[in-house]
């Protein structure tokens, strides 16, 4: 991808998500946090940082996106007020953007769930998805 | 009629460069009031000075003009000798054409005439000038230090052994302060009690020094060198001048189920209590909250037991009336409150401490006699994990916790571990750190030994959760962010070290003396570089973490300088006012009181005053009057008169109006 | 219209009863209300002793815009100037002989009649000490808006009237008001939107007029310095007569400056002004900025609030907030 | 008569008479440091010292204008750094009031205006200054404010 969209692309992400990655000062708090930190390949600390530096085409790749239940504890306890979901919701949103009208349907829903899959990640799927 | 000399200065080449100073002194030999006008290489020199006060004495002048560099440079030096050879100082004023005008100009016509019109200014100036005396005011050779923790002890103590008295006002039973709580020091690991004690049993019989404890400071009247201020002393039902500290009384005392504050409310103590063994000075003190005797009248024990008859149940809170000349502010620092911090489970665990607590967990005069054992079970802990910042640096916007950095939590925090590790090196300690902070003479090399000596696991992340598990173990969750993976760890403890904050006496205390605070409510300095330890308000200085997050031995240095600047001033038997101050004409003062409400120094008071009126009546009006040594001049009340009753001298209306004219002709 | 002048007749009739009552009480000694004069329009203010007088000559209609407070200010100087005129006397007298009786100090009380708009001027008055409170006594009158003599018409002022509630009263004829929203700053604004050349030229045609009697400043309830500048020798200010162009706006902004945060907006300063120049603008636009800038403050309405021009915020806004703010008119500027 | 010899006057390259007050302990001091760096600006600009900002009475600058001043400027320390804590928070309500009252009588902006700068902003000052004399010769002599007389008596 070229620079100059990375850069429009990075500009997207803080408008819509409000964040300055800049006030982060690396404590890492939202990873020691991060409820699905397991299941995440990029972790709450690194969107911010990824973002800040504009490494962000892979994250808008990346299945992180979706295994962030947005449960907000990141940013409940960001001492810094980042607020690093935002963040990752931003991203995502990009991503929807770019991926035009096709959401996710209701119907669509039982198909993907299966057992362990918590009902939380199932709300928040939708609060996602109908954006 | 003034007789006003001017003299025009070269400065070498400085002036005389660009400005043809001849022409100045020619122009200005014309002005009214001018009577010898002249120019000389170098007026700063000491010939350039003869030839001032030469031309004074010859031609009698009243007023003097000086053409020359900035007032900030040599205003003093011509002023002295405007003095020396018998004229007012203030009658003496700088026409600024170095600085101003030879050096921001290179064309000679055009800064000639702006030397012109500069001097011409400074000459309406002197015409209208009045002399000034600077008044005095006498100093009272008795200092106040606020708060009596090392900060308070230090300064105490060098002011007392310069021989003048001093008095601690401490709102605890005793002083000691927050130092007597800890275990040892860093980086020398000497023990804090060991160190402290002594220099609290020298205050307690310094013949200088006078310990007020269990009291408070209640009202500051007054002015540098001469507050009176108001001390309330709170009844402690125990006659301090009869009680031995024997220690009785805290023996038979029935009532144990008090929270024992010295130790973290970890443990209990007596309702009739002394804080603890070196106490000073060593006197028992009744908590009224438990004290059955005086809570419903039964009881009495320890009147019983008392041999020294010092018991009282019926004292009341007294005032007493005290005038210092200095004030020291050492009310000291306290760690934040963590019960907000539902993530670290503060409040849902009691194997969750403070490092505070941890100190006194450690001690061996601590609830647990110095043998490391966790609050809940009193077992030994097998695994203890270390928090860093635990609200400090937080955002500003962040509800809960500060935005600055404490400074001592590192350093603190590497000395638990390796007292931990040194007495029991089967404990594993974990510390979770952002940045390791250890600027300070021997600090990182410390901290290097906690981890390469004793084997302490620093890791660079935070912890995010700790969890309570039904086997009484706590499970940390939190980030490594060099391994890039989230860890979890059983520890048996978790020590959280909490930021320091400005302790909360000081902002009302702030109000009383008018000394400024910033946002954080600590004290700020005059200046951040070069008056460290003074306040902007004269006569008030700062000792200790009032001033900002410190370690002790920052402290103690901080704590001496303080006293050496309280020492500078108390020497002096007199203080010269800036006679540049305030002044307000009585018959015109309408007593509206705005110019009170400017005044940053409350220096504008207001009476009522007689006057005599037409037909031999009485006429009492409202007046203001300026306190000349409070005053600073800064003019905010001149503007807000508006009958220009107030005016200030020096720099009065009439002759700001008229440098404005003589610029503008 | 019509009732409107009846119920004024009523309240005339009450007033005049309770002057009188209270004057036989001894509750008060003196009265400061209005004198009727030749033509019904001509009310002067006037100071009243007895019931008579009152009966016969007292008035309260229309035409009696003429705001009170301010005289309450030489009124009470004059009360305590007798008691302490005793007091020291008494003094004196120990002085000589310890034993010597003292003479009791004269008791005297003024009895005044504030409409809503006048309470403002003294309660401003009361906050900045002019004015010693025990000593009067005051009356809130109810007050339909006043006529102005030269349009035989409700006058400007009133048309715009900012409060019919009374601030500070011992005693209440009739129901109190309460504060309105006014459209006072419509003229402002419709003069901040000119260009900078017709607000100069309007100003010079209005000032240029001033004949410098100091009508203004005299009539002013602000305006009670025991020594005003522009008298003053020793000021370095003082101006008799405007002696150009310059002088007149010059007195009039310092005049403006001078009561900036603590003018109520009564608007005697336009009433009394000879010449009919609009005085009141040049405070109004002082109190607009006050309540754009720095938060709503109606001068007069408590004893508590500091005033504007005495107190400060660390994010007041920067002076040349005035030059940016108004973007159409572009000449000279940053 | 007079407007005829100003306008000749102005087509001759105008002089704007330009007073600058400085408080004493950040902008004097500022002033000083840009002479010491030998910074250049117009020698129009004759500065008044006095203690603080909040010591400049409104009644100065009509003066400044009354006596033929073409622009008045006021520095003091900035907001928050005043010598005597609270003088320049002061200053700014004052100006800011004066300034908009000036301006709502017709008299031409930028012929006013207030800076702040500090002892260390020597750079800043000559540059200010340079700025603020550049306005002021753009805006011509000053027509509105003067006192003839004090013109044609000089």
């Amino acid at each position: 991808m070229l620079e100059s969209e990375l850069a429009k692309i990075k500009d997207e992400i803080l408008s819509v998500s409000g964040v300055n990655p800049r006030k982060c000062m690396c404590c890492g708090k939202c990873s020691g946090t991060c409820p699905s930190y397991d299941a995440m390949e990029y972790h709450p600390h690194e969107f911010v940082h990824m973002v800040e530096t504009g490494d962000i085409e892979p994250l808008l790749t990346t299945k992180s996106l979706y295994t962030c239940l947005s449960c907000f504890a990141c940013i409940e306890r960001c001492p810094r007020q980042v607020e690093p979901a935002k963040l990752v919701e931003a991203v995502r949103m990009v991503v929807e953007r770019q991926r035009g009208p096709q959401h996710l349907e209701a119907e669509n829903v039982p198909g993907l769930i299966d057992g362990d899959m918590p009902q939380q990640a199932v709300v928040s799927a939708f609060r996602k998805y109908r954006k | 009629m003034q007789r006003i000399g001017v003299f025009v200065c070269h400065c070498g080449t400085n002036i005389a460069g660009t400005v043809d100073v001849k022409a100045v002194a020619e122009a200005l030999g014309k002005e009214n009031g001018v009577v010898y006008s002249t120019d000389y290489t170098y007026m700063c020199s000491a010939s350039g000075q003869q030839l001032i006060s030469e031309a004074i004495k010859e031609k009698n002048l009243t007023g003097v003009v000086v053409c020359s560099c900035s007032p900030r440079m040599h205003e003093n030096t011509f002023r002295k000798c405007a003095e020396r050879s018998g004229i007012n100082p203030y009658m003496l004023e700088i026409a600024n054409i170095r600085e101003q005008d030879s050096w921001i100009c290179k064309d000679m016509p055009t800064a000639t005439a702006k030397a012109v019109a500069l001097g011409k200014a400074a000459v309406a100036k002197v015409t209208l000038n009045a002399p000034l005396t600077a008044g005095e005011t006498p100093v009272t050779k008795r200092a106040l230090v606020i708060g009596g923790g090392i900060a308070g002890i230090q300064t105490a103590l060098d002011i007392a052994e310069a021989g003048f008295p001093v008095d601690i006002v401490e709102t605890k039973p005793t002083i000691g302060g927050k130092m007597a709580q800890l275990d040892k020091t860093f980086p020398t690991l000497d023990c804090a009690a060991c160190i402290l004690t002594p220099r609290m049993v020298e205050c307690g019989q310094h013949e200088n020094i006078r310990i007020l404890s269990y009291s408070e400071v209640t009202q500051v009247k007054g002015f540098v060198g001469n507050f009176t201020v108001t001390i309330k002393r709170k009844a402690r039902y125990v006659d301090e001048t009869k009680c031995t500290g024997c220690g009785e009384c805290t023996e038979k005392c029935p009532q144990k189920k008090v929270p024992n504050e010295f130790n973290m409310n970890l443990d209990n103590r007596h309702a009739i209590y002394i804080p603890f063994a070196q106490a000073v000075p060593k006197v028992a003190t009744i908590d009224p909250d438990y004290c059955m005797k005086l809570k419903d009248g039964k009881c009495g024990v320890c009147s019983i037991v008392c041999q020294a008859k010092a018991i009282d149940y019926t004292a009341k809170d007294t005032f007493i009336e005290e005038k210092y000349g200095a004030v020291v502010v050492a009310t000291g620092y306290n760690p934040i409150d963590l019960s907000k911090y539902n993530e670290f489970a503060y409040a849902e665990s009691r194997d969750v401490v403070s490092s505070l607590e941890f100190e006194r967990l450690m001690n061996a005069a601590g609830p647990t006699g110095g043998t490391l054992l966790r609050p809940s079970d009193g077992k030994h802990p097998k695994t203890i994990v270390f928090v860093q910042c635990v609200g400090s640096r937080c955002s500003a916007d962040a509800e809960k916790g500060h935005e600055y950095c404490s400074k001592i939590c590192c350093m603190y925090t590497a000395k638990h571990a390796i007292l931990t590790r040194d007495h029991y090196p089967d404990t594993e300690c974990y510390v979770f750190y952002i940045d390791v902070r250890t600027p300070g003479k021997n600090f990182d090399e410390f901290y290097r030994r906690a981890v390469e000596q004793y084997g302490v696991h620093y890791i660079k992340g935070m912890v995010g959760k700790v969890t309570p598990q039904a086997d009484g173990t706590l499970d940390v969750q939190g980030s490594d962010l060099i391994m890039d993976k989230q860890v979890h760890i059983k520890a048996d403890m978790v020590v959280l070290a909490a930021s320091i904050e400005a302790d909360k006496t000081a902002r009302p205390l702030a109000t009383m003396l008018t000394a400024s605070m910033d946002t954080n409510d600590f004290f700020t300095e005059a200046h951040p570089k070069l008056r460290p330890v003074e306040s902007p308000t004269a006569g008030v200085y700062l000792s200790g973490c009032c001033q900002g997050p410190k370690d002790i031995p920052d402290t103690v240095a901080q704590a001496s300088a303080a006293a050496s600047k309280v020492i500078g001033l108390l020497v002096k038997d007199k203080l010269k006012n800036n006679p540049c101050v305030a002044e307000s004409n009585e018959d015109m003062c309408n007593g509206c009181s705005q110019c009170e409400n400017v005044c940053p120094y409350g220096a504008i008071t207001y009476i009522q005053k007689d006057f005599r009126g037409p037909n031999r009546t009485t006429v009492t009006r409202r007046v203001a009057q300026v306190n000349p040594a409070v005053c600073q001049g800064c003019g905010a009340c001149t503007v807000t008169c508006p009958s220009g009753a107030m005016d200030l001298k020096g720099f009065t209306n009439k002759e700001i109006m008229a440098e404005v004219d003589a610029i503008c002709r | 219209m019509q009732d409107d002048k009846l119920s004024t007749a009523a309240v005339r009739d009450t007033l005049v009863s309770r002057a009188s009552a209270l004057l036989k009480e001894g509750k008060v000694q003196i009265v400061l209300g209005w004198r009727k004069g030749l033509f019904d329009y001509d009310v002067t203010p006037s100071l009243f002793t007895t019931a008579e007088d009152i009966e016969r000559n007292f008035v309260y209609n229309e035409w009696c815009g003429a705001n009170l407070s301010k005289y309450l200010v030489k009124e009470t100087r004059r009360i305590e100037t007798a008691k302490d005129t005793v007091r020291t006397n008494n003094k004196m007298a120990k002085a000589k002989n310890p034993d010597a009786a003292d003479a009791p100090e004269p008791q005297t009380k003024i009895l005044v009649f504030l409409k809503p708009c006048d309470t403002y001027s003294f309660t401003e008055l009361l906050k900045e000490h002019r004015i010693s409170r025990d000593d009067v006594y005051a009356v809130g009158v109810p007050c339909d808006g006043m006529k102005d003599p030269e349009k035989k018409d409700i006058s400007e002022r009133c048309t715009v009237c900012k409060s019919k509630k009374h601030v500070t009263y011992d005693e209440l004829v009739g129901e109190d008001g309460a504060v309105q929203d006014s459209k006072r700053f419509d003229m402002v604004e419709k003069l901040e939107a000119m260009p900078a050349e017709e607000r100069f030229a309007f100003w010079q045609g209005e000032l240029s007029r001033c004949i410098r009697c100091n009508a203004c400043r005299d009539i002013c309830p602000a305006c009670t310095c025991e020594h005003c500048i522009f008298d003053n020798p020793n000021s370095g200010a003082s101006q008799k007569v405007a002696a150009d162009d310059f002088e007149e706006s010059m007195y009039h902004i310092i005049r403006a400056w001078h009561v900036a945060g603590r003018c109520t907006d009564c608007g005697e300063c336009s009433r009394v002004c000879p010449q009919n120049i609009p005085l009141h603008l040049l405070n109004r636009k002082f109190i607009k900025d006050i309540n754009e800038l720095y938060g709503p403050y109606t001068a007069g309405s408590d004893m508590e609030t500091k005033p504007p021009m005495l107190t400060w915020t660390k994010d007041d806004a920067e002076p040349n907030v005035v030059y940016t703010r108004d973007k159409a008119d572009t000449q000279g500027g940053r | 008569m007079p407007v005829t010899e100003k306008n000749t006057e102005t087509s001759t390259g105008f002089k704007p008479k330009i007073v600058a007050f400085c408080c004493n302990w950040c902008s004097y001091a500022g002033a000083d440091l840009a002479g010491n760096n030998r910074l250049e600006y117009p020698a129009d600009v004759k500065i008044i010292r006095i203690p603080c900002s909040c010591r400049l009475n409104p009644l100065f600058i009509l003066r400044a204008f009354q006596r033929g001043a073409d622009g008045v400027i006021l520095c003091g320390c900035h907001p928050g750094d005043c010598h005597y804590t609270s003088g320049n928070y002061f200053t700014r309500r004052r100006m800011t009031l004066l300034f908009s009252m000036l301006n709502f009588m017709g008299i031409e902006k930028g012929r006013t205006r207030v800076e702040w700068v500090s002892a260390a902003e020597g750079a800043k000052f000559a540059k200010t200054m340079r700025d603020f004399v550049e306005t002021v010769t753009k805006l011509g002599e000053n027509k509105r404010l003067e006192d003839l007389r004090c013109k044609t008596t000089n």
